[in-house]
């Protein structure tokens, strides 16, 4: 009553400006650091909260839905990818696009075109879900944005898809499975 | 009925509230009509952010819906899945692992915590908070996103739960983490409550203002917070027990006179007691399954079912009706917002055009989940 | 360091001098005046540089953040960034504007904000004009703001505008009367009402200390009369988008926001002034101790802008008239009563007799208003 | 439990056409004509204060509403009421008037299924605008809508 309540308030809200610079000379010279994160979504850590984005980059979790990639098998240097197209059929929107090609490699059918459109694609996971090969997944990619919308800036073809692959997963198993 | 005394001849004005403004939490619209500073009458105006779910629905397939179901209330996705996995469990009876339930309880709790962060955030930035309890709330609600992130790969649309199941077993160190957070907690939530509990103006702002009586309450429908603060002992959790409910300890929080300030009160206790049934499912979490193996095409029986849960924001049902067939052959969404919001003209009739955000925010209204 | 207290002072004189060898009179009078002009409106201009900059950094700091750090060196250029957004941007009148209105009230908002700057002590010997009305002069001069204001809210036409502009008058004329006879107050005590007398006469000890209720409502009615947070209704982002400026955009916005940081600096200057000392304090150079104890007032806004939320309208009038006024009154008897009781005895008794007496105060209020509570409860019971 | 009620209900109304449906959730199948006297009837005798949902379905032979009720004073089983309403001029009565939660549901149920609700205060469209064409949760209606919007533009 009486401004007590509000006086509680303020001292909530000062205790917060004091912590940040706390935390700063707790961390001093080093503003962003770049393992900051992990100590500042400590649950007791308090002060500065926010990950100063460029400088600062948040390490995705191996689980983390970012776009997609294809996965090659490491022996056979073959896309594990058979052109199937349940991938296609699960997708809620119909991002996906495969044609599988006429002729097999290798003992096992490829698909000749792969495209997906990132443009309006729902990040659900439900085409890595359903790949019954496990050549699809999540890459941990997710700075996508672009100023076109044609081929290559929102709509990524097999080579992309594969190079990614290559990079993030080039023996052929994905982070998930690493998690462990 | 003073002016009309003295005999000054004065106009009502008509203000178009949103779809613009900075308070109608995304694209609502409200026909307010003043004398002065007081709400004649008042009527709100939704759709703006229409998608028709419902068909879209009834295109998809059911396993297909699931990442839609995040899409409408867009803060509490893990509630969403559970109520739509829930209700096609209810449709094939399919049975869900024992695991399987202690993490969707988990996710679950931990989502309301999350929205009521959010709601009360919002709420005070309604009241002109500039950001600072709002900002609070989401520095929490970033350390629950994270261990969202971490079990299903996606901050907000986690698109995690499947039918007889979830998607991945927990990681590793998510218990750990789990854990931390949830000792942490409390502190946060007394701090919250340090900084608006007891505050002047909070108290003069929210007390009074918006009054629901339980008759009315029940009359329009609502649910969530909204009725409880009203004082109408109804949490489906208890009611329904769905799930595995019934194992747990955990109260009602219950509002006394039905206000703003009742309502935040509300949404306070039930973070407490989430928290409270978050430490037992740490507790009693057991190893094994996660989800049963079905069918790659899965084809549910003919019939109809609804099945609704305690979403944070009330209770949310999906009606289904299944034609044997892959697609749903109608696919409907009791969302609590939308009915919620049935009530909001009788609220501010009388009152100020400052109390009508007010108490907006407090129905906390999510516009994915109004509009569908 | 006698140089450095009176470096400015001292810079005047030797410059009007220097003039006076190959100029009349009156000819550096006019310069030294044109001079004294520019030099206020550009403390002006790096003021509100600096207090924007460093509003956005204690806000972020309040909550969890670091506030603007891209431009510049933690962020200093911002404001850079932001002025060039702000005069790049189109200019719009609105289709039904009252276009005269429209476009004159920014114009009419920033006058008296500079009007007031001219009569406050910013160090020993350094105001632009040492009215002995000088407060009476403030308290005309910043009304005109509510005119201008309320210009704005008519000419837009726009319901939201109209509902800021209604706002604003009803707000700042009712808050208008604690804040002067809070004032009032410390006139009592130094029987002038020339600003640099008021602050010659703490040069012993802070008018805080001998009335500090007097402060108390000078600070609660002053935040009200700038419109900041809690008391921010006329531009409530949250009810009424951006009350009057809301159909403002580029420079004219640029003027309402000037405006607005500037009266909150200055009424955060005049707290300083009429409780705190003004430049009074030892070490230091008396202008910085002005700015710092502005600064020290300026703080407390942004400290209750980022805690706390708004007051309704008719809350904010009924604690105006209903509280603030009558305990302003009551300040004020009690205040004269003490004076004259303690005439002759010394200042350590008028400073404890004071201090008693504002306690004396307080725990009427706390009794009163616990006594309101417990009837309020019976009679509840009883009907 | 929802066949005691539609016991009760039958003996209460002998002239209507009642029906008992087996199902997951078991429910009764109401005439149209005597909707709004039995939920009166629902609501003051057996204490069914609170209307959950109402949903419209379009079967291929008839359109159907669907009412959620539940007790929560009494915390009774829930029941649920289907009326059937013809293809040709979809017309039920509103029980708005009983439990106004209703309201803004009727209204959903007009503006995508496209049931009448005779006595609703205002029905009109709530998430469609004024002067849409067609209702899209009817099975006729194309899933890419009458007019895609933009369609102009090249895809």
């Amino acid at each position: 009553m009486l401004g007590l309540g509000i006086l509680k308030g303020l001292s909530v809200t000062l205790r917060h400006l004091v912590d940040t610079y706390l935390s700063d000379l707790r961390r001093f010279p080093r503003r962003y650091a770049p393992q900051g994160r992990a100590r500042r979504l400590h649950p007791t850590e308090r002060g500065i909260f926010t990950v100063q984005y460029p400088e600062e980059r948040l390490e995705m979790f191996p689980r983390f839905r970012g776009a997609l990639m294809q996965l090659v098998n490491p022996e056979t240097a073959i896309p594990k990818c058979t052109g199937c197209g349940i991938c296609a059929r699960s997708c809620p929107v119909g991002v996906i696009e495969v044609v599988r090609a006429e002729e097999k490699r290798g003992g096992q059918y490829v698909p000749q075109s792969y495209t997906w459109d990132l443009s309006s694609c729902l990040f659900c996971g439900l085409c890595v879900e359903s790949c019954p090969f496990g050549a699809l997944h999540h890459t941990p990619e997710y700075e996508l944005s672009s100023y076109g919308r044609k081929m290559g800036e929102l709509i990524y073809d097999l080579d992309r898809l594969l190079a990614w692959g290559q990079e993030y997963a080039p023996d052929g198993v994905p982070p998930v499975e690493k998690e462990k | 009925m003073q002016r009309m005394e003295t005999g000054l001849r004065t106009e009502t004005i008509t203000v178009n509230m949103g779809p613009q403004h900075p308070s109608t939490h995304g694209v609502f619209r409200m026909i307010v009509t003043l004398d002065g500073e007081t709400i004649v009458d008042l009527e709100p105006v939704m759709g703006y952010l229409h998608r028709c779910q419902e068909k879209i629905g009834e295109r998809n397939t059911y396993l297909q819906n699931i990442p839609y179901t995040d899409r409408l209330d867009y803060i509490c996705s893990m509630s969403n899945n559970m109520a739509y996995v829930m209700a096609v469990e209810k449709l094939a009876q399919i049975e869900v692992p024992e695991r399987a339930e202690y993490i969707r309880i988990i996710m679950v709790e931990l989502t309301r915590i999350v929205n009521h962060m959010l709601a009360i955030g919002a709420l005070l930035n309604d009241l002109g908070c500039f950001f600072t309890p709002m900002l609070y709330g989401l520095r929490e609600r970033e350390r629950i996103l994270d261990l969202f992130e971490m079990a299903s790969g996606s901050r907000m649309m986690c698109n995690y739960m499947r039918f007889g199941g979830v998607r991945y077993d927990l990681p590793p160190s998510f218990m750990a983490e789990l854990k931390s957070v949830v000792a942490a907690l409390p502190a946060f939530i007394d701090e919250f409550e340090r900084l608006l509990t007891e505050n002047e103006i909070v108290l003069v702002r929210c007390r009074g203002v918006g009054v629901l009586p339980p008759e009315k309450a029940i009359a329009y429908s609502c649910t969530g917070p909204l009725l409880r603060a009203s004082g109408v002992d109804y949490d489906i959790r208890k009611v329904d027990s769905y799930s595995i409910y019934e194992r747990f300890d955990f109260d009602v929080p219950l509002g006394r006179n039905g206000d703003v300030y009742d309502r935040y009160l509300v949404r306070i206790g039930e973070m407490r007691q989430s928290l409270r049934i978050l430490e037992q499912a740490i507790e009693g979490i057991p190893e094994g399954e996660i989800s049963v193996k079905l069918p790659r095409v899965f084809k549910p029986p003919e019939g109809d079912v609804y099945h609704r849960i305690e979403s944070p924001k009330g209770e949310l049902g999906f009606y289904l009706v299944s034609d044997g067939s892959t697609n749903p052959y109608r696919y409907k969404i009791r969302s609590p917002t939308f009915i919620n919001l049935t009530v909001l003209p009788e609220l501010c009739k009388g009152h100020k055009v400052a109390d009508v955000v007010a108490i907006l925010g407090s129905i906390d209204i999510v516009l994915g989940e109004v509009d569908r | 360091m006698a140089f450095l207290n009176d470096l400015f002072v001292n810079l005047s004189k030797w410059l009007s001098s220097f003039l006076a060898q190959f100029l009349p009179t009156w000819a550096v009078e006019l310069i030294m005046m044109l001079l004294t002009i520019v030099s206020l409106i550009i403390f002006v201009l790096v003021t509100i540089m600096f207090i924007n900059w460093l509003e956005r950094k204690t806000v972020g700091r309040f909550q969890d953040r670091y506030g603007p750090n891209r431009v510049g060196p933690l962020g200093i250029l911002q404001f850079v960034a932001d002025a060039i957004k702000m005069f790049t941007k189109e200019d719009i009148t609105p289709a039904n504007a009252d276009r005269a209105i429209f476009n004159l009230a920014p114009v009419i908002v920033v006058v008296p904000t500079f009007l007031v700057l001219a009569v406050l002590p910013f160090g020993r010997g350094m105001v632009a004009a040492d009215l002995n009305i000088g407060f009476l002069y403030i308290v005309a001069v910043s009304s005109l703001t509510t005119i201008a204001i309320l210009l704005a809210g008519w000419g837009s036409r726009n319901k939201y505008s109209l509902l800021g502009g209604m706002r604003v008058v009803a707000q700042m004329i009712s808050y208008e009367v604690p804040m002067v006879l809070s004032a009032l107050g410390v006139i009592m005590l130094t029987g002038s009402l020339s600003l640099v007398s008021i602050v010659e006469g703490q040069s012993r000890v802070p008018f805080i200390l001998l009335q500090p209720l007097g402060f108390l409502i000078y600070f609660i009615s002053a935040v009200a009369e700038v419109n900041r947070a809690p008391f921010d209704l006329p531009e409530a982002e949250s009810e009424i988008i951006a009350g009057y400026h809301t159909e403002y955009s580029g420079m004219k916005y640029a003027m309402f926001l000037l405006a607005e940081y500037i009266n909150a600096f200055i009424v955060s200057s005049i707290a300083a002034t009429l409780f705190l000392g003004g430049w009074q304090g030892p070490l230091l150079p008396p202008y910085l101790w002005f700015i710092l104890k502005a600064y020290g007032i300026y703080f407390l806004l942004m400290w209750l802008r980022f805690t706390l939320p708004r007051l309704r309208i008719d809350q904010l009038m009924g604690l105006a008239w209903k509280f603030l006024v009558p305990l302003a009154l009551v300040n004020l008897l009690v205040m004269g009563l003490v004076m004259t009781l303690t005439q002759g005895r010394g200042l350590i008794t008028l400073v404890l007799a004071s201090l008693v007496a504002n306690g004396l105060i307080v725990a009427a209020v706390v009794t009163i208003y616990g006594f309101a509570k417990w009837r309020r409860k019976t009679m509840r019971v009883a009907t | 439990m929802s066949k005691e009620i539609y016991e009760r209900l039958a003996k209460e109304f002998p002239e209507s056409s009642l029906d008992y449906l087996e199902g997951k959730d078991p429910a009764i199948s109401v005439n149209a004509d005597d909707l709004f006297e039995m939920a009166l009837h629902l609501k003051e005798k057996e204490g069914y204060d609170y209307l959950s949902a109402v949903t419209g379905v379009d079967y291929p032979d008839r359109f159907e509403v669907v009412y959620h009720l539940y007790s929560m004073r009494e915390r009774k089983e829930p029941l649920i009421l289907k009326v059937s309403a013809s293809k040709e001029e979809p017309e039920v009565a509103s029980v708005t008037p009983i439990w106004p939660g209703a309201n803004f549901q009727e209204r959903e149920v007009y503006d995508l299924v496209g049931i009448r609700f005779a006595g609703h205060p205002k029905l009109t469209r709530i998430l469609l605008w004024e002067g849409y064409e067609g209702h899209p949760l009817r099975k006729d209606f194309p899933i890419e809508g009458h007019r895609a919007i933009g369609q102009e533009e090249p895809s």
